[in-house]
């Protein structure tokens, strides 16, 4: 595993078309995977394939190739499911991306079960996604939004994480898997458990953490998973919320029309089972099948070589940003994701990330959404993001690190 | 052995398709088979006895015969879909409880049907053999 | 023009991968256009060369193939404002499709402005889409949904619509522009003018409209318009909604998440302007790109000749269709677009759509996710619905109905 | 004429850049630029003068001198920022409200830094632009 996984990019780096091209005149050095990750050729043809040969809608067509595409597309949710290690694949609902999703279980979930005595709890290392839905919906119903402390080093407060959650007694607490500006790796198992042992349900937004680790959501013991396709290799418009089948079952539908009903009349419509109760309308078919691919193509590489080699590719980058003076790397969790935040004394980001693309470098500058974080760290710019995946290689950290170099002297 | 019964009929109705290489020859010979269906008595045809998930109506009912084994007789509102029906009858009907709720209905994939059985195929093949088995399921519960 | 229509299929069918294909062994006959059209060369490959090329997550990016990917997505955006005719480009919402767009205005629109003493009216030859989310909203509201008759020949019942504003003086009118199961074309510009007169708000649902027709949101005069991109030669999993500038600016948000905020704390957060407040978390990028694509070819081609091409040919299908016995046609207003829904004396919708199926020839059968007008039309099986595209032939529709006897006489 | 004004500076500035073929050098340059921007005073840093639509921030002011054109003094707390703001004050400053209200601003395309104009870029060059010409408009309306 260890040979296999020091080799991986040099081993995939020509399934990725995109990794040939240039910027500027120079070549791409892409670092700006959390934002969203590069396709591999396998689910650009995936997707080309379907629609140049078997594309057609699906679920209640009688022809063949509705019913080519239904079996893939059906297949895809099985995929995930397996993925993700889900007990019953009708858990697995498709929705346009973790944003979606959430908003979904807040809408849906939310305003049948929150009142104004109840709370939310979540984390100020939250991506906004999962604030604003919660936001939005608690203050709806009066209901309070309470954030969990983070600790200098980009860990999460687990003692202030305890007493939330005995004050509080909230009853729906969301998280990240792992964070999209620190890399912080939550223990996500055992704060479901904890958060069950008070009574509330759980959603772990996974968005960061599916293209870095192995996810069995039994095991985690969540009751809710988002995450979304183009962060995972996947294509955009697309990612997908499991939930525990029992609140599924229970939740009552959030967006209407075809597909999620049994049968309408103007005298009263009865709803689908599950999943399709949650999926309104013709669905990103081809994204669906396309999405499913590319979990093909991370399990063939195996996830545990992905995460083994960015586990690498940040150590690397941490002892290498060190040589830089003034440069100061925001979130030193000792178990991160492939993400590197950084600020360098008295410069902007936004200057450095300039420079950087002036260099073929791809890399994010600015809050990352995740407002709120920035604000308690107090990061009022921001940081600038180098952020990894399969394919990354040492060299091109070093040649961010000398770019960031150069960059700093233009600027000082 | 009614495990050999059905197996020896799934054998039967893969010889007999396997004269036809044309979908529309398969069609034909289906709708042939669904007038030969073991009709559901009338007052049967409730929603009791309705399976859901097709867009044809299919009915259909189990009895217990003398011997143990399960007898069904059924119907639908569509030619074809009676002829799966009546398809699905003839493989099963007249077996043991426990056979028909565990049976390896591998004739519908070598037949070319096992899309129709998709889970997702409108025509609900599939919660046909569902059903099917789980009345044989509940049988085999009360004779054992 | 005439001549450019009639000779349409033969210059645009080479545009068209999926119909080399066989099925069971025959050329493939696809006439389920209205559930989904296929796609032309150019947006299957626009979406890979985005794929392979420049993609990159976009709005914030400070690099350059963030900026690319940016600007082709805000220049679909623009392409479909040109398109419909809006006024701004900003009036212009991505969303996952028509069913989306629909649930977007009932919930945001609705749960803001519609109380017990309301009344939505919407006509029985709505799309469920159009029909489920209303009911939705209505009922948490405590609202009425009223719908407007149907005639037998397919189109609208004009007098009940004028009496059903003048009755329940309705707060928001839904209607489609053009209907998937009859075809029938309606006089949305009238209609709005008399909505407007009663001061009601209107929706036109355009999914079956935009592959077909041109369309002009302003000369229609309509505050809301939706469509979706699949069935007008465009990617799945996305479509879009106008709205008059006005209603969306004083709209609330529906999603949240990035993106669609200016800024964020646990204090409190601000909204983003037009179109982003609507649109939270990453977008479908390919898929509008592809859309934008999409809408080209559709220009290149020209819509009025697709719409003539199409008129045409529904004439010769219901001259066709005519000669075979015991089959009726279902919707015969005098404006249509490409649909033929028929039913045949005794037999079932499924038995025929299979039989065509095994012929090569894809058709829907079945409630066309229309139940009301279904049951309103006495139709409990439903229709077997041959629908048409820019590239159908007059020999695809010959052969249809040679099938279709055949299919006749074998369940006879 | 200032129309005339605008038009010779973006000249110049064309010819300026044209001497640099790679980004960096451009950027280099910039950054120069940014060093002799007309700073706004501190206590006019405020909200009022602050430009929305940054990733870094942008305060900009407009006066009118005595013979009636426009003086732009402005500030932004990132370099780069600081470098276009400081090009664009360079040509447009000192013009006529009219002639900057409606000047074609062609040398943005010319030295390539259109792609920074783009109204979803987030530097908000395009917010600036679009603040320089409000300022501008609002002066000649109040001049006829
Ligand atoms: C008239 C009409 N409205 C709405 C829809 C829903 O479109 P979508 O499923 O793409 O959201 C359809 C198509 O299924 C339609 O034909
Ligand atoms: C941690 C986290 N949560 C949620 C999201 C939202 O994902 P999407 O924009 O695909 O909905 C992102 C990515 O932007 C993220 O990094």
């Amino acid at each position: 595993m260890m040979m296999a996984s020091l080799n991986l990019p040099e081993r995939i780096r020509q399934d990725f078309p995109i990794l040939q091209r240039k910027v500027h005149g120079k070549d791409l050095v892409y670092l700006d995977n959390a934002a969203s990750a590069q396709k591999p050729l396998a689910v650009i043809e995936g997707q080309r394939e379907y629609l140049s040969n078997y594309h057609a809608n699906i679920h209640r067509g009688a022809h063949h190739l509705a019913q080519l595409a239904t079996e893939a597309f059906e297949g895809a949710r099985g995929k995930i499911a397996t993925h993700i290690g889900a007990a019953h694949t009708e858990e697995v609902v498709f929705t346009g991306g973790s944003t979606d999703a959430i908003n979904l279980v807040a809408q849906a979930w939310g305003r049948a079960n929150l009142t104004s005595d109840d709370t939310v709890l979540v984390t100020r290392m939250e991506h906004h996604a999962n604030i604003v839905p919660w936001q939005m919906v608690c203050a709806e119903k009066g209901a309070k939004l309470v954030p969990v402390n983070v600790l200098e080093d980009g860990t999460l407060d687990l003692d202030d994480y305890a007493s939330c959650l005995e004050q509080h007694q909230p009853k729906m607490v969301g998280f990240v898997h792992a964070s999209n500006t620190l890399g912080t790796i939550n223990p996500v198992a055992e704060m479901c458990a904890q958060a069950k042992a008070a009574g509330a349900l759980t959603l772990v937004d996974g968005s960061q953490a599916l293209p870095h680790l192995n996810i069995d959501v039994q095991a985690i013991d969540c009751d809710f998973y988002v995450a979304t396709a183009h962060k995972a290799y996947g294509p955009t418009g697309l990612g997908f919320l499991y939930g525990k089948k029992s609140h599924l079952e229970s939740m009552p539908p959030w967006r209407g029309g075809g597909e999620m009903i049994e049968s309408v009349s103007f005298e009263g419509t009865t709803f689908n089972g599950l999943p399709h109760k949650f999926e309104a309308g013709t669905p990103h078919i081809s994204g669906g099948i396309a999405f499913g691919i590319a979990l093909d193509w991370m399990n063939g590489v195996g996830t545990e070589n992905i995460s083994h080699h960015e586990t690498r590719l940040v150590e690397h980058a941490h002892a290498a940003l060190g040589t830089l003076k003034g440069l100061q790397i925001i979130g030193t969790a000792p178990h991160k994701v492939g993400v590197v935040s950084l600020v360098v004394d008295g410069l902007h980001p936004y200057d450095l990330g300039t420079l950087l693309d002036g260099q073929g470098m791809a890399v994010r500058t600015g809050h990352h959404c995740t407002e709120p974080l920035m604000q308690h760290l107090g990061l009022e710019s921001g940081t600038l993001r180098m952020s990894f995946a399969a394919y990354t290689t040492r060299e091109e950290i070093d040649r961010a690190v000398i770019a960031l170099d150069r960059a700093i002297n233009m600027l000082r | 052995m009614s495990e050999g019964l059905i197996s020896s009929r799934q054998q039967e109705v893969i010889e007999e398709f396997e004269l036809f290489d044309d979908w529309m020859d398969k069609y034909e010979h289906l709708i042939e088979l669904g007038k030969d269906i073991p009709a559901i008595q009338p007052h049967r045809k409730t929603d009791d006895h309705l399976i859901k998930g097709c867009q044809s109506k299919v009915w259909l009912a189990a009895d217990e015969t003398d011997s143990g084994a399960v007898e069904f007789t059924a119907d639908s509102d569509a030619i074809i879909t009676k002829g799966l029906v009546g398809l699905m009858v003839r493989v099963l009907s007249g077996a043991d409880a426990r056979a028909i709720a565990e049976a390896d209905l591998h004739f519908l994939d070598a037949i070319g049907l096992h899309q129709h059985l998709s889970p997702t195929r409108s025509n609900g093949l599939a919660s046909m053999v569902k059903q099917m088995r789980l009345y044989a399921a509940a049988l085999a519960a009360r004779q054992s």
